[in-house]
């Protein structure tokens, strides 16, 4: 074997390995690299009580209750599964009925979902508040814009 | 055949080599029980918090203490002249990244490797969670021998800032930590974890020879 | 196209080209600050806040940019021994770093008031803050070796290393669920930004890129002079 | 067998020597001269491939060196100026690492005649840190009969070594040159020993 031959071998060889390497990355990433789960990732038989973790999804249309001026208590939803939080503290300006958020905290029981920190999550979608105006004026305002 | 001799008495000096220098190792494994003492003093006598942030100390600890031992990597072997001996003995310097790459990982992580039992009983981690541990373990040391193979062979001719290359180790060891300390506190999602992190393993690997062996070559020609 | 690896070339090109676009970032910085902060609207959610993203989101693209092209570089001045791409590393790897610290600084000035948090760890601005401190190795590394060739070469290796972080950087968004939103505009469809803030998004990254420019210029023509005793 | 064709070497952009050419053939005692820093080391190192040179080349066998390079290294031993054994073994230890690393067809008997007319049989069981400067030397020097190949690059061989063990080398030099081996070596001393061919660098 001459040296050219090997090192176009080894060449070869890097590339196969680092390539599976990636596909076996990428793969299995897709589901375990979460910052947040959402509401209906989590398994509602199965819930560790004061186990701190992050929950994402959209405060679902009507569930938002204020309790006292620093005190609230809504709902997060996926559309699949919903989860009665309730958090006491500063909400982020964002922060409304159907607007993404992502909340920290710990279940205190089977159903109650206690807040630490609340998030309100962005989407993607940039538009002057005027044209939101026009859009639902005349009915075009997508729902999924959030 | 020749070659495996070769390989096999390569492994045999290293063997010797840190036979000669087992106090070194010993020492780095006293940093790390050391350190877990601090830890479980510092955080306080509630054992519930100590096994809930024990694998995350673990972690960090070996880490730490396997980037102490990195600058013994290549630098002895590069000053007293064998890294060229072993080179025009007909192994190319990718080669030899390999193997010293594996002989770090025989000769100073399995030690940290075995030591591991009892960290866990100190740090009140459960024995079911031990063999995730275990297993978590040994795939990210041996990233770790790669990547400390990469930064040392990088550092081989930096006179001045000698914590870079631990710094290096450090910043790439960020995505091990999160996947592995995962492993542990997600048993769930064990086999699509071990998985990625064995990716990564393959990554370090394909990476080292090309990048430790080029580094090599550079300090030789320049030394 | 040979001033881009030539530096005897590069200086010509460099002493024609450096007034123009000095002129012209000043011009647009006007024109872009001026849509930035007057003529665009607010946000139908985000009121006057969105105005951050202006400044955010070209800076965020120029640190990824400027990474991107050292990485090419790195790979011209080891595999075809053009020595210019040493000189290129050396001389732009504090401008990716300003950006990216400018792109880290402006995006929790945005996430205090938005998410209600100045610093997440999550996918995306855990590998933007790693790319951050591999901008700063890069820089430590550039002091620290006593010989000039090693210490270029190795440089040039340690960005390839690096370079894996860019797609994680890039991707992080799209693979994995993060608090920071996915990007808006690198679709294929129709961005998802009204026209009326585009624009002074896109003068605002264009003044950037030649702000980023004029100072490249000025870096790699010092780096060339430091370096006349060799350079033929 | 090896052929150097106008050799010039630049490092840091510093031109170190010029255009310089060199035959080795077969029983051939090559010395290379000159001062401090006049590139002796370097072009040493650019014979072994291990320092690219700026201009020409080197053949070995007819062939490029590059192209033929671990043929090369299985005929060549190179002892460079730094000491190599490892300080914290026995001088025991280190010839048994050496005989087996280097797959070496010397055996013991050969070996032992060796240490003793090196003077170092009764440090055999002391580490090598605890040996003196010429010592350690002399130690280094062992390699070239545990290696028992046919072309010897030596670094500054003389150095550090008293009269009797200078005039050892001789006699080492010569008895690897009777058996068709080569030599070159560098030195910045005239070491009165029969060369076949002289460079000043």
């Amino acid at each position: 074997m001459s040296l050219r031959f090997q090192r176009l071998l080894f060449i070869v060889l890097t590339l196969v390995i680092i390539l599976s390497a990636v596909l076996l990355i990428l793969y299995n990433t897709r589901e375990n690299v979460s910052y947040f789960y959402t509401p209906s990732e989590i398994d509602k038989s199965n819930i560790m009580i004061n186990k701190i973790i992050r929950i994402g999804g959209f405060v679902e249309n009507n569930s938002f209750n204020k309790i006292s001026s620093s005190s609230f208590k809504f709902k997060i939803t996926d559309e699949k599964a919903s989860i009665i939080v309730t958090f006491k503290g500063i909400l982020p300006d964002l922060f409304r009925e159907g607007q993404g958020a992502v909340i920290e905290g710990a279940f205190i029981d089977k159903n109650i979902f206690n807040a630490t920190n609340v998030f309100a999550k962005h989407d993607e979608n940039y538009m002057p508040a005027s044209i939101k105006e026009d859009l639902e004026d005349t009915g075009y305002w997508n729902k999924k814009y959030k | 055949m020749k070659l495996l001799t070769k390989i096999i008495f390569f492994l045999y000096r290293e063997y010797k080599l840190n036979l000669s220098g087992v106090q070194d190792i010993l020492t780095n494994i006293i940093f790390f029980f050391v350190s877990i003492f601090i830890f479980i003093f510092s955080i306080g006598p509630d054992k519930e918090t100590i096994s809930l942030i024990g694998v995350g100390i673990l972690w960090t600890l070996l880490l730490l203490s396997s980037t102490l031992s990195l600058r013994k990597f290549y630098q002895d072997d590069f000053e007293n002249g064998n890294l060229l001996i072993i080179h025009l003995n007909g192994f190319s310097y990718g080669f030899i990244a390999i193997l010293k790459t594996l002989s770090h990982f025989i000769f100073v992580q399995i030690p940290f490797l075995l030591s591991i039992p009892i960290a866990c009983i100190l740090l009140n981690i459960s024995n079911e969670k031990l063999i995730y541990v275990f297993i978590s373990f040994t795939i990210g040391s041996l990233i770790l021998s790669c990547l400390g193979s990469i930064s040392s062979s990088m550092n081989l001719m930096n006179q001045r800032n000698y914590l870079l290359g631990s710094v290096i180790v450090m910043i790439f060891s960020v995505p091990i930590i999160i996947f592995s300390v995962g492993i542990i506190n997600l048993e769930e999602n064990f086999n699509s974890l071990t998985n990625i992190l064995f990716g990564i393993l393959l990554i370090v690997f394909a990476i080292n020879p090309w990048a430790s062996g080029l580094c090599l070559k550079l300090s030789l020609e320049n030394s | 196209m040979k001033f881009l690896v030539n530096p005897s070339k590069f200086n010509e090109i460099a002493d024609y080209i450096f007034k123009p676009i000095l002129i012209l970032s000043i011009v647009l910085f006007a024109l872009g600050l001026l849509f930035a902060l007057y003529l665009s609207p607010d946000d139908y959610q985000q009121g006057s806040t969105v105005r951050i993203m202006y400044v955010h989101v070209p800076s965020a693209w120029l640190s990824l940019l400027t990474y991107a092209i050292m990485t090419l570089y790195s790979i011209a001045a080891l595999a075809f021994r053009i020595p210019f791409g040493f000189i290129f590393n050396t001389a732009v790897a504090p401008i990716g770093a300003v950006f990216t610290l400018i792109c880290i600084i402006s995006g929790s000035l945005w996430g205090k008031p938005m998410w209600g948090t100045w610093w997440v760890w999550d996918a995306r601005l855990t590998s933007v803050a790693i790319l951050f401190v591999i901008y700063l190795i890069i820089i430590f590394m550039n002091f620290s070796f006593e010989n000039r060739v090693v210490r270029e070469k190795v440089v040039a290796i340690f960005i390839l290393v690096g370079s894996v972080n860019l797609p994680i950087v890039k991707f992080s968004v799209d693979w994995w669920n993060t608090l920071h939103q996915p990007a808006t505009i690198s679709k294929l469809s129709k961005p998802s930004i009204d026209p009326s803030m585009m624009t002074p998004l896109i003068i605002m990254t264009f003044a950037f890129i030649m702000v980023g420019i004029a100072i490249a210029i000025l870096r790699i023509k010092t780096e060339i002079i430091s370096r006349k005793s060799y350079l033929s | 067998m090896i052929i150097v064709k106008d050799l010039s070497v630049n490092r840091l952009d510093k031109k170190i020597f010029e255009k310089v050419n060199l035959a080795l053939t077969s029983g051939n005692i090559t010395i290379l001269k000159g001062k401090n820093g006049s590139g002796k080391t370097t072009l040493l190192k650019a014979i072994l491939n291990i320092i690219e040179p700026s201009f020409g080349s080197i053949y070995w066998k007819g062939k490029l060196l590059k192209k033929n390079l671990y043929d090369f290294y299985n005929h060549v031993t190179y002892i460079s100026d730094k000491n190599s054994s490892l300080t914290k073994l026995t001088v025991k230890d280190n010839i048994n690492i050496w005989k087996r690393f280097f797959c070496s067809n010397i055996n013991n008997s050969q070996i032992e005649i060796a240490l003793k007319t090196l003077k170092l049989e009764n440090y055999l069981n002391q580490k090598v840190g605890t040996l003196s400067l010429g010592e350690t030397k002399k130690l280094e020097f062992l390699r070239l009969i545990i290696e028992n190949k046919k072309v010897w690059i030596l670094d500054e061989p003389l150095s550090n070594l008293d009269e009797s063990s200078i005039e050892l080398m001789k006699q080492t030099f010569e008895d690897h040159v009777a058996k068709e081996g080569s030599i070159i070596f560098s030195s910045h001393q005239n070491p009165g020993i029969y060369v076949t061919e002289e460079i000043n660098l």
